[in-house]
């Protein structure tokens, strides 16, 4: 069986610096994969990379065994790609119903339509409220993203993201600046996502990410130090020196 | 539903106005006010870019130009009726649009720079190609618009020919911009990134926006030659181009109306305070300098801050 | 062969006014990320000043310096009142310095008149000078290339050599580095915004007296230092540099080789470059 | 335009006066009111200082005949034209429309001749041209409204063309020509009279207005001219002028102004000018004639400085408007016979005698100029120019046939 991501000695340099330095990963179909490590690790760098957002230094990445390694970002998230982003990314100028929209029909030819307004179309509309309905914002669909409380929009950043109908999602710290209880909130609704989903995420809050994932890997100075079980890693002496010798 | 049936009796006011206007106002209110729709249809051009888009685009006069270029050269020169120099006068500013909308692969500053280069191309074209062009002088004694016979000669009836054909256009405009295209083009101005990353491809879009953009530039320099009979090098000049711009942010930026009403203040008062003000032009200056700085929404911005309690959303039923 | 020379030299004094107006405009876009359309407006409301000055004192270089020094505070008064409140919105900065450039215009219309006004020379850069092969040169243009010379290498040693020059470096690649390390950036904002200021009033000053100064110099030269700008890469001194020899000797051999196509000869190249190199010669990518 | 506007906007122009005019009277109801002018000139924009000579000849004139003609009061509205055409016509019917103007005169830009001359064609106020230059509106796109008091560009150009062959002996010419129309007709005119006779044409260097370096154009003259023309506008003046003496070119060539040294721009010159022909023009401040005197004085008291051409052809064009009313009795609402009284007068100005020939252009003497130092009581030492030569009543067709120039159509490079 292939696996949903296939990350080969991906390299990302700057200048002098190697941010992303020849890592390779692999994670299945429908598999929970957690990346922690210390800050400046060179996870959000390698996430940039295989979202396409940043262009390997070398190296490659395949989704479901196809090579994506130079494919633009759109298409991509037409291969069932998704994601979210650390700073919080949504559109505060439009309503929440309409952020939905434009990840609705973001992946198909809707997004074209110029002579018919986003009103003529009543499955995008009841499809936006379905999605927000997941994240707990239905009752605020027609206000700006403007009003949203900081917690509130990282509940529609992750709305954003689902609606694309990722097969693959990858969460860029989705609980970033959120009190315990917010965490707690959206941990559950990542939670809830269907098996389906294959998700890699991002987190610094090793109980979240533990409890979680069904996998751990440990990034360190753009390296992969250790990867496995999250009983694996939390037992591995090298982990616990660089990253819970922090904590 | 209060908010629309607000917008609604506005415009229907607003239209009834416009209809009315040939009763009551003298022929200079007259060619004053066709010339101010004809400058905001172009500044409601800028404002597709500008206020949806995020781009601020500063060649449109290439098109307007162009496009009255085209149609003037075709009609006094080598004699072809009306029916065949507009729609090739819209056709050429639109082949202009979308051979410079390669500029939409430039953002920022990059991209006001980048449109005022290919802004000054077009002027160059027109002032020095003067055997084609008529150089400085233009070309005079546009005859008017006609169509099998039917001749809109009048002031009067070139007038409501305008007005239908802006009344048109805003209405096509209104459905564009609340289509899911018109949302992409919002998406993008917001965040191009997360755009990318739920499937748009955003040069693409902006590229689309930049020809649309174009095309109604261009419709407006055919308006315009037949209005003014008359086009020179000055219709392509960076100074048409800044001056459109300032009328739809002082209007109001990404409405439908505040580049027509930013295109009513900008000549009016050019016209108005010229007459007893040397220093017009400061006075012009000092609205653009006030307006981006206490009313970067424009007029409209200012109305619908005084306006509580309706427009709104939490207001509605 | 005669006239190629002659046009390189050309090419060489008109991009020695260039650099001088493109300097300061490339370097307040480089730290503060100000696109300022009224810089201009400081070229002629300098020359202006320049020129009563030289009237009144009958010293060209009072009236240089004075012209200079005189933009400084009109250009901090802006700066500071209304184009800091316009945050990082380049858009909002371009149209509010454009209408900053409407009002300097008419004032200074309504100053000095619509005659277009020579700053007077000291007579003894009225003659020209023989180079050798025969060629001869207006002398005050040979002064003007070594004094923009001068200048070019002063603000090339200030930047890269000294300590303020460093910071405004680290400021041009990230600010937030600047303000960690605890360096007052708006001091250094000030600065740098007084030296562009003082680099445009200047460069009325000398340019008015040989292209005199008029309503409407303000756009015309401003349209040449944009080009300059965008050929170099907007916030790169080098690339004002280089910018300015390409300006002024595209603008001399085309007006010469090309009369017709003089405006394409400049544009041209520049939105060809613009398109497959859209932050010029020396910008940074990404 | 047609007769239902024409006839809609007379009405609204004039009022009742003209309902007569529909039925094709010729007794007209005389108005009492004051005679209202609209002068059309730039008062902002890169030709401001001209637009101000204008107006300062225009007040001239007006100071000085008490603001009357024909026994009604005259009142004058300016407007501010920024030498944008389109500017041009939307003050061109505001004067029409809601000054209501009976006359307007100007504009001063050539490429707004044509934009103002098409308002009067669309409302039917007389348009008393004035400096525009545009040779077409004299010859191929006449408007039966518009007369011009001013000048057309070639015809200051054929005379040139001859004194450089004939006078000056110039055999083989460099032209610097400025590149829009106004220059092209200009040099173009003065390019065919010199090379009928047999001259040859080294080249011609063309400058946009607003050239910055003139050291590239002194550069490219052509190493064999035994003479050098410049036909130059605006601040371009100062800067040619500036280039030619720096790069040390007085040595190497003889320099000649077809369309150089006026009045407006030799403040800025020095004494290098001395000398020099400074211009081919149909007006000379220091022309030495009584009519001249008196004028030339009354402006330099007024205004500490002496008058342009530009000055003198408003003061000329007032003074040839108010001919006309005197002569109709001040009965301005009848256009056609204001036009007419235009037409057929004779006009005593400080330039000369002017006449109108039958394509309403005048008829004039076009001096040849030398610079030189004068001294003015009011003003002091000043530079002016002094006509060395007189080509008397120059016609816009200089000796050719109208059908024959006319077929040959305008000067275009």
């Amino acid at each position: 069986m292939t696996a949903a991501v296939a990350i080969d000695s991906l390299a990302k340099v700057f200048g002098g610096l190697r941010a992303v330095d020849r890592v390779s990963l692999e994670v299945a179909l429908g598999e929970r994969r957690a990346l922690i490590g210390p800050n400046g690790a060179g996870k959000t760098t390698l996430f940039h990379c295989i979202t396409g957002r940043m262009q390997p230094s070398s190296g490659s990445v395949k989704l479901f065994g196809d090579d994506i390694t130079y494919l633009p970002e759109h298409q991509r998230t037409k291969l069932g790609m998704g994601r979210t982003f650390q700073i919080t990314n949504v559109f505060t100028d439009l309503s929440l119903a309409e952020n939905l929209a434009l990840a609705i029909v973001g992946t198909d030819r809707r997004k074209w339509v110029w002579n018919r307004p986003l009103s003529a179309f009543p499955a995008v509309r009841e499809q936006a409220l379905a999605g927000l309905e997941a994240v707990g914002l239905k009752d605020r669909a027609d206000d700006p993203v403007k009003l949203l409380s900081y917690g509130e929009r990282r509940q529609l950043e992750l709305a954003l993201a689902l609606n694309t109908h990722p097969k693959v999602l990858f969460l860029d710290e989705p609980c970033a600046g959120l009190s315990p209880s917010e965490r707690q909130r959206i941990f559950k609704m990542i939670r809830a996502l269907p098996r389906e989903i294959t998700l890699v995420m991002i987190e610094h809050d090793m109980d979240v990410a533990l409890g979680l994932a069904d996998r751990v890997t440990v990034m360190n100075r753009g390296r992969v130090m250790a990867e496995g079980t999250p009983d694996e890693v939390q037992s591995n002496p090298e982990v616990r020196d660089v990253y819970f010798g922090h904590v | 539903m209060k908010v629309r049936s607000y917008g609604v009796v506005m415009a229907l006011i607003a239209i009834a106005a416009a209809l009315a206007a040939p009763l009551v106002a003298d022929p200079f209110w007259m060619t004053l006010i066709t010339q101010i729709y004809i400058y905001g249809l172009l500044a409601l051009s800028v404002d597709l870019l500008l206020g949806h888009a995020g781009l601020y685009s500063l060649c449109q006069a290439s098109f307007f130009a162009v496009a009255a270029y085209t149609t003037a050269i075709l009609q006094v020169r080598y004699g072809y009726p009306t029916i065949v120099a507009a729609p090739a006068g819209l056709i050429a500013g639109t082949l202009l649009a979308v051979l410079y909308g390669s500029a939409v692969r430039t953002r920022g500053v990059y991209f006001i720079l980048i449109t005022i280069a290919l802004g000054y191309i077009i002027w160059g074209a027109v002032y020095r190609w003067a055997s084609f062009t008529g150089g400085d002088n233009g070309i005079t004694n546009v005859p008017p618009p006609s169509v099998a016979g039917f001749s809109i000669a009048s002031q009067t009836a070139y007038y409501y020919f305008v007005l239908t054909v802006v009344i048109l256009c805003a209405f096509g405009y209104r459905i564009l911009i609340r289509s899911p295209f018109g949302l992409s083009l919002r998406g993008i101005k917001g965040s191009e990134s997360r755009m990318q990353s739920l499937g748009y491809r955003t040069t693409m879009h902006l590229y689309a926006a930049f020809v649309i953009s174009g095309l109604i530039a261009s419709l407006a320099g055919v308006l315009y030659v037949y209005y003014n009979r008359f086009i020179n090098p000055v219709a392509a000049s960076f100074q048409i181009s800044v001056e459109v711009s300032l009328m739809a942010i002082v209007g109001g930026s990404g409405t439908i109306v505040g580049p027509f009403i930013g295109a009513g203040v900008f000549l009016g008062l050019r016209n108005w305070v010229s007459s007893f003000f040397e220093l017009h032009t400061a006075v012009m200056g000092a609205v653009f300098i006030a307006t981006v700085l206490w009313a970067p929404s424009g007029i409209v911005g200012l109305v619908e801050r005084w306006r509580p309690g309706i427009g709104k959303p939490k207001d509605q039923p | 062969m005669h006239s190629g020379i002659l046009q390189a030299i050309n090419g060489v004094s008109f991009a020695a006014l260039l650099f001088l107006l493109a300097s300061g405009f490339t370097l307040s876009f480089g730290l503060m990320r100000v696109v300022n359309m009224a810089h201009g407006a400081y070229y002629l409301f300098g020359g202006y000043i320049g020129l009563s000055i030289t009237r009144y004192t009958g010293s060209f270089a009072l009236g240089v310096l004075g012209g200079g020094l005189a933009v400084i505070p009109l250009g901090y008064l802006i700066d500071r009142f209304l184009i800091r409140r316009t945050g990082e919105n380049h858009l909002a900065q371009v149209l509010l310095t454009v209408g900053i450039a409407f009002v300097l215009g008419d004032v200074a219309l309504k100053i000095w008149g619509g005659d277009s006004l020579k700053v007077p020379t000291p007579i003894e850069l009225r003659g020209a000078i023989e180079l050798p092969g025969g060629i001869i040169y207006p002398a005050y243009r040979f002064v003007l290339i070594v004094f923009s010379v001068f200048v070019g290498l002063s603000l090339w040693l200030l930047y890269r050599k000294t300590q303020i020059g460093a910071v405004v470096r680290a400021g041009v690649d990230d600010r937030e580095i600047v303000s960690a390390i605890g360096i007052n950036i708006d001091r250094l904002f000030v600065l740098v915004s007084a030296l562009a200021s003082f680099l445009a009033g200047m460069a009325g000053v000398v340019g008015g007296a040989f292209l005199t100064l008029y309503p409407g110099a303000e756009w015309e030269i401003l349209v040449y230092a944009l080009v300059v700008v965008i050929f170099g890469g907007l916030g790169s001194l080098e690339g004002a540099m280089i910018g300015a020899l390409i300006v002024g000797l595209l603008d001399a051999y085309g007006r010469w080789l090309l009369p017709e196509f003089s405006y394409f000869v400049l544009f041209g190249p520049m939105a060809v470059l613009l398109l497959f190199r859209p932050r010029g010669i020396f910008g940074r990518e990404g | 335009m047609s007769n239902a506007t024409s006839r809609r906007n007379l009405i609204c122009a004039a009022g009742a006066a003209l309902i007569a005019t529909a039925f094709g009277t010729t007794s007209f109801a005389q108005q009492t009111g004051p005679i209202k002018i609209g002068l059309l000139v730039p008062l902002t924009g890169p030709l401001a200082a001209p637009g101000i000579d204008m107006v300062d000849g225009f007040k001239l004139y007006w100071d000085q005949v008490g603001n009357m003609a024909g026994e009604r009061k005259v009142e004058y509205v300016i407007a501010d034209t920024t030498c944008n055409p389109d500017q041009a016509i939307t003050q061109a019917r505001r004067l029409v429309h809601q000054e209501k103007v009976h006359i307007m005169i100007g504009p001063l830009c050539g490429h707004e001749g044509p934009a103002v001359a098409q308002v009067s064609k669309e409302t039917g106020v007389p348009l008393v041209m004035d400096t525009a230059g545009a040779d077409s509106v004299t010859k191929w796109d006449r408007t039966p409204t518009v007369v011009r008091t001013a000048v057309s560009a070639s015809q200051i150009g054929h005379p040139f063309g001859d004194y450089l062959y004939k006078e000056l002996g110039a055999r083989n010419v460099t032209f610097i020509g400025q590149d829009y129309t106004w220059g092209h007709e200009v040099t173009l005119g003065m390019v065919q009279t010199f090379k009928e006779l047999g001259g040859k044409v080294a080249k011609i260097i063309w400058n946009p207005i607003g050239t910055k370096d003139y050291g590239a154009t002194v550069a490219s003259i052509a190493p064999g001219s035994d003479a050098v023309v410049a036909v130059v506008v605006g601040a371009d003046r100062i800067r040619l002028f500036e280039a030619w003496f720096s790069f040390g070119m007085d040595k190497r060539f003889k320099m000649y102004g077809g369309y150089w040294m006026h009045q407006d721009a030799l403040p800025q010159m020095d004494d290098r000018a001395i000398g020099m022909i400074g211009n081919s023009l149909h007006y000379a401040a220091g022309l030495d004639t009584p009519a001249n005197k008196a004028f030339v004085d009354a402006f330099a008291k007024k205004h500490r400085r002496l008058p342009s051409w530009f000055s003198e052809s408003a003061y000329t064009a007032s003074l040839w408007t108010r001919t006309a009313i005197e002569q109709i009795k001040g009965n301005v609402e009848d256009r056609a016979a204001f036009l007419k009284a235009m037409r057929t007068s004779t006009v005593q100005a400080p330039r000369g005698t002017l006449k109108l020939d039958d394509y309403d252009n005048p008829i004039q003497n076009v001096y040849v100029t030398r610079i030189q130092k004068i001294n003015h009581p009011a003003v002091g030492a000043v530079l002016t120019n002094v006509p060395i030569k007189t080509y008397e009543n120059v016609s816009q067709f200089w000796t050719w046939k109208p059908e024959e120039f006319l077929k040959r159509g305008p000067y275009k490079r």
